[in-house]
């Protein structure tokens, strides 16, 4: 299993991070991938966001997704993931998240992928606060999150 | 040990990491979290904040994991990433 | 809805696909694509897969292509969707199909997109044949590509 | 009408397309396929082919689909693009 987890300020290259994911190999038959992006219709207020900071635990964060990373793998037959997270100043149309999952059938790769980000969304270490024209104000975790994470725990 | 607070709750207290000896007779994060917030304002958003969650070196973990003087705990808000 | 539906010879640009998505837009908060590969191993027979051939019945393919992209947005809140599908000769690591999701949220945009793929298997005129030392061969439709699509008819 | 066939089927047959005046008391697809198979070797291919597929006008559709003179009629075995 090839394993890239990276939390980063820089903004990311999908194409290139896709195509790492079956560079020099004939075994990979499918990458589902995922980009979560700042939206600006997003805020808890009335107004439009303007900027997005992603406060995170340094340590913890890594250790959160390599373990997410981990149970993946038990799950599902896979052959590689890459996680990217950035931190910081943000503002909407960025780019915010990245998971990418490689493996021989398209099954396995769809599942992993969703499942890495339902389990990010409620337990790694990042928190988002929005700024509008209203303020600033931390964003609330969404039910909806812990309902998608919780879809995985059925027997 | 050292204390750490994220996000909201960092905010709220003005800080973000304290080191403290861990008192006397204290054994687990739900009983550091309701110590610290017997110290009066601005401490009371430990026990206010909404679903507050814990981790000890670097896992999230429920109110009753036990701790000892070496360990480093955090306190923060419900995670909002992705 | 920004639709995007491509059948060709040329390989794509996953990034750059990606991207138009949501260039010029702050309302995408989630991209979930796919992208399937030519895979060595894949062989019906024990020789690796050297060339793969695709076929496809000009005309009707963009139109069953359409149509699933059309049942996609009837089932889930989308903002763009893109499809490409290559023809012709390729050889294993080559990428032969590509297909993104833009929307609100990342749960529609994982579903949409899985749902096309599932159905593109099972219902878009593509045929693969491979070649490997021990000849060609017409790939057999799989029964697990059948009870993937399948699934979406649950009521 | 014109009748296409891909494929291994097309392979078989070593045709890719055919134009045909809809053979009199011939109604729906399932029909013109069993006419065309009766045409002997190689034609038997389109009662052999295992789940032999059918689109009118580039529709999929079932054995018992309607023809008309005007259709453009394709017979293929099940797709396995993606």
């Amino acid at each position: 299993m090839m394993v890239v987890i990276r939390v980063q300020e820089p903004d990311f290259d999908v194409g290139a991070e896709v195509a790492g994911l079956s560079a020099g190999r004939d075994d990979v038959g499918a990458i589902a991938s995922f980009v979560g992006l700042v939206r600006a219709d997003k805020a808890s207020s009335d107004s439009a966001v303007q900027v997005m900071t992603l406060e995170h635990y340094p340590g913890m964060t890594e250790k959160a997704l390599g373990d997410i990373v981990e149970q993946a793998q038990t799950r599902w037959q896979l052959l590689g993931v890459r996680v990217i997270h950035r931190v910081g100043r943000l503002v909407p149309g960025d780019r915010i998240v990245f998971v990418a999952v490689s493996a021989s059938h398209r099954g396995d790769a769809f599942a992993a992928c969703e499942f890495i980000m339902d389990y990010l969304k409620t337990r790694a270490p990042f928190w988002k606060k929005e700024e509008s024209e209203q303020g600033g104000r931390w964003v609330d975790a969404r039910e909806t999150d812990d309902t998608a994470a919780a879809r995985w725990e059925r027997p | 040990m050292k204390i750490l607070f994220f996000a909201g709750l960092r905010e709220a207290l003005g800080l973000s990491s304290e080191d403290l000896s861990l008192p006397p007779g204290m054994t687990t994060v739900g009983e550091l979290r309701a110590f610290l917030a017997t110290r009066g304002e601005p401490w009371t958003a430990l026990a206010s904040t909404k679903n507050l969650r814990f981790a000890v070196n670097q896992t999230m973990v429920g109110a009753d994991a036990p701790l000892t003087d070496d360990d480093e705990v955090a306190f923060f808000p419900p995670v909002t990433g992705g």
